[in-house]
């Protein structure tokens, strides 16, 4: 009684009363900044930080569960693209896989497309991947059986399930084709029509063993296609020409002096390239064989062009990923074992600034490019 | 008395979210410090419409110093969360896409710049995972749980879509009176 | 089609082998062992760890999510009950509130009770309580309007809710009934009849004032009732005779030379009770007036039955969550600022064990016992 | 070949909830490698009925040493996850209410007591939260994502309730062969 009573004297006194006697503050909500190409994506498990590494500054999150791969940006509908898998109960209950759209404009959700139930729930970043004709974006399953789910982002339905035993890694090619790696060395190439159903698949020859030195399942987009690194440092170039799937000779990371001296690459994120001036960047550690998830302690730079290391810097802390921007002048984001995020000029490695509370991580870092 | 219930959008937005919660929070105390507190309350409602403004653009009629990344800026005075301020929003902004709680509660701090006492709001912004980053945890004139317009252990996510907290910001709703 | 050949191929193949040829191991599920005394818990934001304060080995997992407030265990049913809040898109979409009931045999999900939406999100051992009748689990609201929800945990069913504006705090007192703190300085008493529904509500007189010294929000289980402390150190005594609330006369913690060099009571749990021994533990620091929720640097031991500190303990490094079991000879459980759980000998303050990774915290630490 | 796709519970089961995935990985190597595999699968088929068993009551074939909370125990040489052991299981049987995935991957250990190789089965325990306890990052022979029979990158909750990972096992399956 004697709360409706206040609540009453509440309104009549509030009605009664127009003008503030200070002028206050008005919370509001910040708008979204146009993305450049200094930005940069940190993937945790609950969401993704993005980061201007000009600034140093977080301009935004894109929540989502830990099942989430990778964020696939579509820079030309300002949108990205995630897979997320819920249960009902957190870790229990009904299970329910969708791709999210993101509205890059304010990073509200945008849609929903409700996906088969069999995503891969693995941090990868080529297990999500938009095709070049910007409307399918492809989404690696496992469950264990191996296939990829095709979206129609624009038309916002799912477009069918291509069955692609063997293989994972999606690398888009072209306008409407992606490649994958696959167990017995070979590449597969799967092209998709406007309806997103499969209409051509090719398969490479054997170009390496998954037993004596297989390619690491993180592969880096090039001007030219994409390169795959292996264990023990051969580099592959493969490219797509008229349908038909080119893989280069591989050329060593390493001379016989590196290799005496046990220098292999390796790390949770241990390459990147930055796509202008044709560079590679490589987390580079000393150690035995099958350390591929160890972290560098130097990272060297290679000139795809020439195909000659061109550099190399001795990192104070381990480093466990590393991801270029893909600027004219390029910088290096770079992850270390202390959990912070150091931020190198890329040519001249010079340490322009270090976020010390980058979030929880350290996560996958990408770009909102459409292939970083 | 120098906390209170601090409502924003419209009242009959309150009503309808949040039932006769703010109301009901007013037995609280007795009924002259109500009547206090609907004042600012009646201050909150007017100056909250909750419009999203850009970054640059909000109003700053205090002057102040301090840096709104640190803990140690003035109108953290109370504040138990995350700052906004490192996650893409400003000290009284909340990050993209993320909802401003309407409801909220109030401390008093003191404006190094001019010696005054100011009344903050804290409001937490909604609806997106924690942003893990500039935690702090001050508790000026804070007070228990069961006192809900003046602790900061309580989620203040109230008459947003979802209750999901992603960090906090601190508004300054005016001077603070004299015997506050 | 060449899948298919396999796969029978598979099954013919394996119905002729029926024996291994090396007796291999078998993998388990491990029982879950009957808590003793010396169990303990530390609720994370996704799971509640139960370790053996013997052993110092964890003992297994309660999964719930971060809204959960504390674990209520009902050890006559060998169940534990939780509430949960759930959106169907983890930070978005639809909300759903249940209480969750934990077999404590094989700590399964044993049934699931829907409840109003309205469950507070707080980490606060007394926002849900079990009471004495061991049927009816009472359940904190905030919306913010302030409720408790009654489940009827053995007919599982949701039986009612309580309005309780101004007041938070579950005390469970007596069979069916529960006292509240609530803002105005007051106790507020709710009993229950067997249907869950509010039969009786009493208010006791003011007796402290939130502006100048506030009751901490943790209240202890003592042998009698429960006991309240203030912010500079004030402790009260309350209790329910024939339906009547009693609270004692305050006694203070500090002694005047105490208080001049300014020694507070603080932390996250600053507060545990030996009810066996009838010993109070406290947290204590050197701090200004509202650092109520600074870590402590030291513990301070009370006998209840004679209102007097009988010792004091200096921690090397910063404490901030202290919980006594309640054996026959109490150990004192303290999460230290490094987060690393210290077991000390509740008496001799003998270090007994340092568990160094106690799982993502500091949590709340509590028993699997009725109040604790 | 020391790397092999292990199904539990029955073929039947196994069916029913995988669909034909195990069927489909047989593409990933020669048909003469996958029905090497497939001599393993069998035994894994066999010895891994998944009853519950008692902590104290697991048969323990080999005889060996090591300290099944450390990283360093031989059984873990390519696992990469959390020990099971440190979360109220052991190191072959899943924490209380968990559940065994019944599909995993084979690595190859050494153990030090009789300097033999021994295929071991790392089982990932499922259905719980993450037991954020005693991470271990080995990857002896461990081989990248598209190969995921020989892969600790892949999380192995298949056909278990729910995909949520808790912790990981190592069961010894027996001894490798000499050509492995």
């Amino acid at each position: 009684m004697r709360f409706l009573m206040m609540s009453l004297l509440c309104l009549s006194l509030m009605s009664g009363v127009v003008e503030a006697q200070l002028e206050a503050e008005q919370i509001g909500v910040s708008d979204f900044p146009v993305p450049v190409d200094s930005w940069f994506v940190i993937k945790s498990l609950e969401g993704s930080y993005i980061f201007d590494g000009d600034s140093g500054e977080m301009q935004g999150m894109i929540s989502h569960n830990w099942v989430t791969p990778a964020i696939a940006s579509g820079p030309a509908r300002k949108e990205a693209y995630l897979v997320e898998s819920w249960y009902s109960r957190g870790v229990r209950g009904t299970r329910e896989d969708v791709l999210t759209i993101i509205d890059m404009n304010d990073l509200s959700v945008k849609a929903e497309i409700d996906i088969p139930d069999k995503a891969s729930a693995l941090s990868f970043r080529n297990h999500i991947g938009l095709l070049g004709d910007q409307r399918h974006v492809t989404v690696f399953n496992m469950t264990p059986a191996q296939s990829v789910s095709v979206v129609d982002v624009i038309d916002r339905e799912f477009a069918g399930e291509i069955s692609t035993p063997g293989c994972a890694i999606i690398m888009p090619t072209g306008e409407t084709a992606f490649m994958m790696i696959c167990g017995d060395g070979t590449l597969q190439y799967i092209g998709i029509g406007e309806d997103g159903k499969e209409t051509v698949r090719e398969r490479s020859k054997s170009f390496f063993s998954v037993d004596s030195d297989p390619v690491f399942d993180k592969p880096m987009k090039t001007g030219e296609g994409w390169l795959l690194i292996s264990h023990s440092g051969r580099a592959f170039e493969v490219s797509v020409d008229k349908g038909r799937m080119k893989i280069s000779e591989p050329w060593s990371l390493l001379s016989d002096e590196d290799k005496e001296e046990n220098w292999r690459p390796g790390g949770p994120q241990p390459f990147t390239v930055h796509r202008n001036s044709n560079l590679l960047y490589v987390l580079m550690h000393q150690g035995g064989v099958d350390t591929h998830h160890d972290n560098g302690t130097e990272v060297w730079i290679y000139s795809l062009a020439n195909r000659k290391r061109v550099g190399k810097f001795e990192f104070e802390e381990e480093v466990s990923h590393i991801l270029s921007s893909q600027e004219d002048h390029p910088k290096l984001y770079v992850f270390n074992k202390e959990h912070k995020l150091l931020i190198y000029d890329g040519r001249l490695f010079r340490l322009l600034r270090t976020i010390e509370e980058p979030g929880p991580g350290p996560g996958l870092l990408q770009t909102l490019a459409h292939h970083d | 008395m120098n906390s209170k219930k601090i409502t924003g959008r419209s009242l009959q937005a309150l009503d309808r979210i949040t039932g006769n919660g703010s109301r009901q929070l007013a037995r609280l105390t007795s009924r002259r410090s109500f009547l206090t507190r609907l004042g600012t309350m009646i201050t909150g409602a007017a100056v909250l419409p909750l419009l999203p403004v850009s970054r640059a653009f909000s109003a700053e009629p205090v002057e102040e110093l301090g840096d709104p990344q640190s803990c140690d800026y003035w109108r953290y005075c109370a504040l138990g969360g995350t700052l906004c301020s490192c996650c893409g929003g400003t000290h009284n902004s909340c990050p993209p896409g993320a909802e401003p709680s309407p409801i909220t509660w109030v401390g008093t701090c003191r404006n190094p710049v001019d010696d005054r006492d100011y009344l903050i709001s804290y409001n937490d912004c909604c609806g997106k995972s924690l942003c893990n980053r500039c935690w702090c945890g001050n508790s000026e004139r804070e007070r228990p749980v069961y006192f809900p317009s003046k602790s900061n252990s309580v989620l203040w996510c109230f008459g947003t879509e979802s209750r999901a907290y992603h960090c906090t910001v601190a508004v300054v709703l005016g001077e603070a009176s004299k015997q506050d």
